[in-house]
């Protein structure tokens, strides 16, 4: 097993990735405030839906930033079946993490957006029931790993979970929106006033810096937890040569 | 990739949409206030749960390896 | 030992090339350019006996001056026309606030021998749009006006 | 080790798990007789309304089998794990994904048959006369069924493994089943209503989009989910 241990010893430079980390979760705080006041306060209101349209700012850059943590959680998975090295999948793990609290998020937003636009809390719209299938996909992927005791086993198995999840949902997306628009119209290619396009730009780029702290953080912790397990399973061991885990 | 957005880009004309709705607002940006803060403790109590995890395994550890 | 390996890899490459293939067919619109959203007037006569009784979906526009609403009952009858043909449309239930002369629909029902298209769902087609309202155009008050004869206020 | 020693090694896994469920008939008449009851439960959910009924028919026929065929997934792999029959077959020499092919290959059969009682009797049940488009429905109900067993038998193999497999399967499989249920559901609706629409066409192709994919998929990462 490739060891953890050996990365964790290297504790220099972990602490000044560690700082580094903390300024990009402080700029995407301080960014995210700037981007919702400034939304808030400048956008005009929507012909259609008023005032209602500034939820945009929160769902929207939720729901990018839960497709990119998606994305992650797909790349580390590919990286850690190419190499075989558990941080990746630690890494897909804290990925996952992050995920599913922003398709929660973006699915709890829809909701109350949907509510006062559509007079109905749930639709079977394609992107809401994609993003709810995506939503159960990390859920499961999250289950399965606390399923598993083997640290080996449970890396392997999310890893192939995880890639699979990939593969389902553009799939997914298409037969929702088959089964959906073959009742209801989907009419023009969405349309967005410039008004609207930088403080929706601003708010998912401070979103993705706070997801980025958040997986980073998530991420060495999860090192940390293996590096301590790595350790007592070496003193539970000790005496035993060459025993590592099956 | 802007069509895999979930976002409610229709509003269909069944409901008339009322003038105000500032408590939908508001729930909605204190919903994405309540995550982001519930989850910045979540990631601290992870981290002291792995600092403990850490301590107490090099403490049983003791000089062994 | 290095066949079985090589092997290994092949089995890797054409699952790779077989997945993205499949792929490229289901996004690049191998599919979807034959999927018929809706018939229209034309289409659905043109279909006769083969499509009665059947659960269709017809779309077009609401032919102009041809609404019939009895508030009292519920009963709403109208005609849709894509230009070329008309066909008649039975709906019991509320229609759409924004449902009116011209404008797009598409109804899912069942179209009979009698003619009469028989209206289980009944929906808007109505454009995704996020706009500002233009200078002096107010338009809360213009779309009351249009769907409930109310007075601007 | 040639392709050919991986196809003989394909039969006889799958040949030997048939033997094995042939001599314990238990298994296949318990998830039929589940299926079936799934269709009854249908029937008195959507009440005695005809026309309801026949509508309701191919959506309450796939979650018939959904629901039974989980069942037997986790079975196909249980049988190894009790007799610790599982390393054996890993060590003998050739790949892994056969192993998987032949799981694949079995319950195929074994889902195949349950739904060769579940399907008639729901037919009845529902009021569905048999359709002019039986060969297309049949077409649909393989693709469907094919791409079911495959991550059934693929996500069985981590499931039946681990702790709580009862509820980890479904909750790794149905989500993942989503495609498949409206693919094969709206196809056999459209084809019931005579295919008006043309639209079966396209859901046929999605199925068969899908199975390729995730049976390809499937084949390649197996050995990842078999050696741990």
């Amino acid at each position: 097993m490739e060891s953890v241990v050996n990365r964790a010893a290297t504790a220099a430079p972990m602490a000044s990735r560690e700082v580094r980390w903390t300024t990009v979760g402080v700029a995407g705080l301080v960014l995210l405030v700037a981007a919702q006041v400034y939304g808030v306060l400048t956008s005009p209101p929507d012909r259609d839906m008023g005032h209602l349209q500034k939820i945009m700012y929160v769902h929207v850059p939720a729901a990018w930033n839960a497709m990119l943590a998606f994305l992650l959680v797909a790349l580390a998975s590919l990286r850690y079946l190419w190499k075989g090295r558990l941080a990746d999948d630690l890494l897909a793990a804290s990925a996952a993490e992050v995920g599913m609290l922003l398709t929660g998020l973006t699915l709890a937003l829809g909701m109350i957006w949907g509510k006062p636009t559509w007079g109905i809390w749930w639709t079977w719209e394609p992107r809401l029931t994609s993003t709810a299938v995506l939503f159960f996909m990390f859920v499961a992927y999250l289950i399965l790993r606390t399923f598993v005791d083997d640290a080996e086993r449970r890396a392997q198995w999310s890893a192939v979970v995880g890639l699979l999840g990939a593969l389902n949902v553009p799939i997914v997306y298409m037969s929702v929106r088959w089964w959906r628009t073959l009742h209801q119209m989907q009419s023009s290619p969405m349309t967005l006033d410039s008004s609207y396009t930088w403080p929706l730009r601003a708010n998912a780029v401070a979103l993705m810096l706070l997801m980025a702290y958040a997986v980073a953080h998530r991420y060495r912790s999860a090192l940390m937890t293996q590096t301590a397990d790595e350790l007592m399973d070496r003193l539970a061991l000790k005496g035993t040569p060459g025993g590592s885990r099956a | 990739m802007s069509s895999w957005i979930a976002w409610p880009s229709r509003v269909p004309p069944e409901v008339p949409v009322p003038e105000y709705n500032n408590a939908f607002i508001i729930a909605a940006f204190a919903v994405t206030w309540l995550a982001v803060i519930g989850y910045g403790l979540h990631l601290r109590r992870a981290r002291q749960a792995a600092e403990a995890r850490v301590q107490s395994a090099r403490s049983a550890l003791g000089g062994g390896a | 030992m290095s066949s079985d390996t090589g092997r290994r890899t092949a089995v890797f490459v054409i699952a790779g090339v077989i997945v993205a293939g499949a792929f490229a067919y289901l996004m690049l619109g191998g599919i979807e350019d034959n999927l018929e959203y809706f018939k229209t007037p034309a289409e659905l006569t043109q279909l006769g006996p083969e499509a009665y009784g059947k659960t269709v979906r017809l779309g077009g526009q609401v032919a102009p001056g041809s609404v019939k609403w009895d508030a009292a009952s519920l009963d709403l009858r109208f005609r849709v026309t894509d230009g070329a043909q008309e066909i008649e449309v039975h709906s019991k239930g509320a229609p759409p606030q924004m449902f009116r002369d011209g404008m797009g629909v598409v109804v899912i029902g069942r179209y009979g021998a009698g003619k009469v298209f028989e209206s289980k769902e009944l929906m808007i087609r109505h454009s995704e749009e996020y706009r500002a309202p233009k200078p002096g155009e107010r338009p809360q008050e213009m779309y009351r006006s249009l769907i409930k004869g109310e007075k601007a206020s | 080790m040639s392709w050919r020693d991986d196809w003989r090694r394909v039969r006889a896994v799958a040949l030997k798990d048939l033997t094995a469920e042939r001599r314990s008939k238990s298994g296949l008449n318990a998830v039929t007789f589940l299926g079936v009851l799934v269709l009854m439960l249908f029937g008195f959910a959507l009440g005695p309304d005809t026309e309801s009924l026949r509508e309701a028919a191919t959506g309450a026929i796939w979650l018939a089998i959904l629901f039974s065929g989980v069942l037997a997934f986790n079975r196909s792999y249980q049988l190894e794990l009790d007799g610790g029959a599982l390393e054996p077959l890993l060590l003998y020499p050739g790949s892994r994904w056969s192993i998987f092919a032949g799981k694949l290959l079995a319950n195929l059969a074994f889902v195949g048959l349950v739904e060769l009682i579940v399907i008639p009797v729901a037919l009845v049940l529902f009021h569905v006369s048999i359709p002019d488009a039986w060969a297309a429905q049949l077409g649909v109900t393989l693709l469907g069924t094919i791409g079911f067993v495959t991550l059934g038998t693929f996500y069985a193999a981590m499931s039946s493994r681990s702790r709580s497999r009862e509820v980890l399967l479904p909750l790794l499989l149905f989500p993942m089943m989503i495609p498949v249920l409206l693919g094969a559901v709206e196809a056999s609706t459209s084809l019931l209503e005579g295919n008006v629409m043309r639209d079966a066409g396209a859901w046929i192709r999605m199925l068969l989009v899908y199975d390729v994919v995730f049976l390809a998929a499937a084949l390649a990462v197996f050995e990842f989910v078999i050696e741990v």
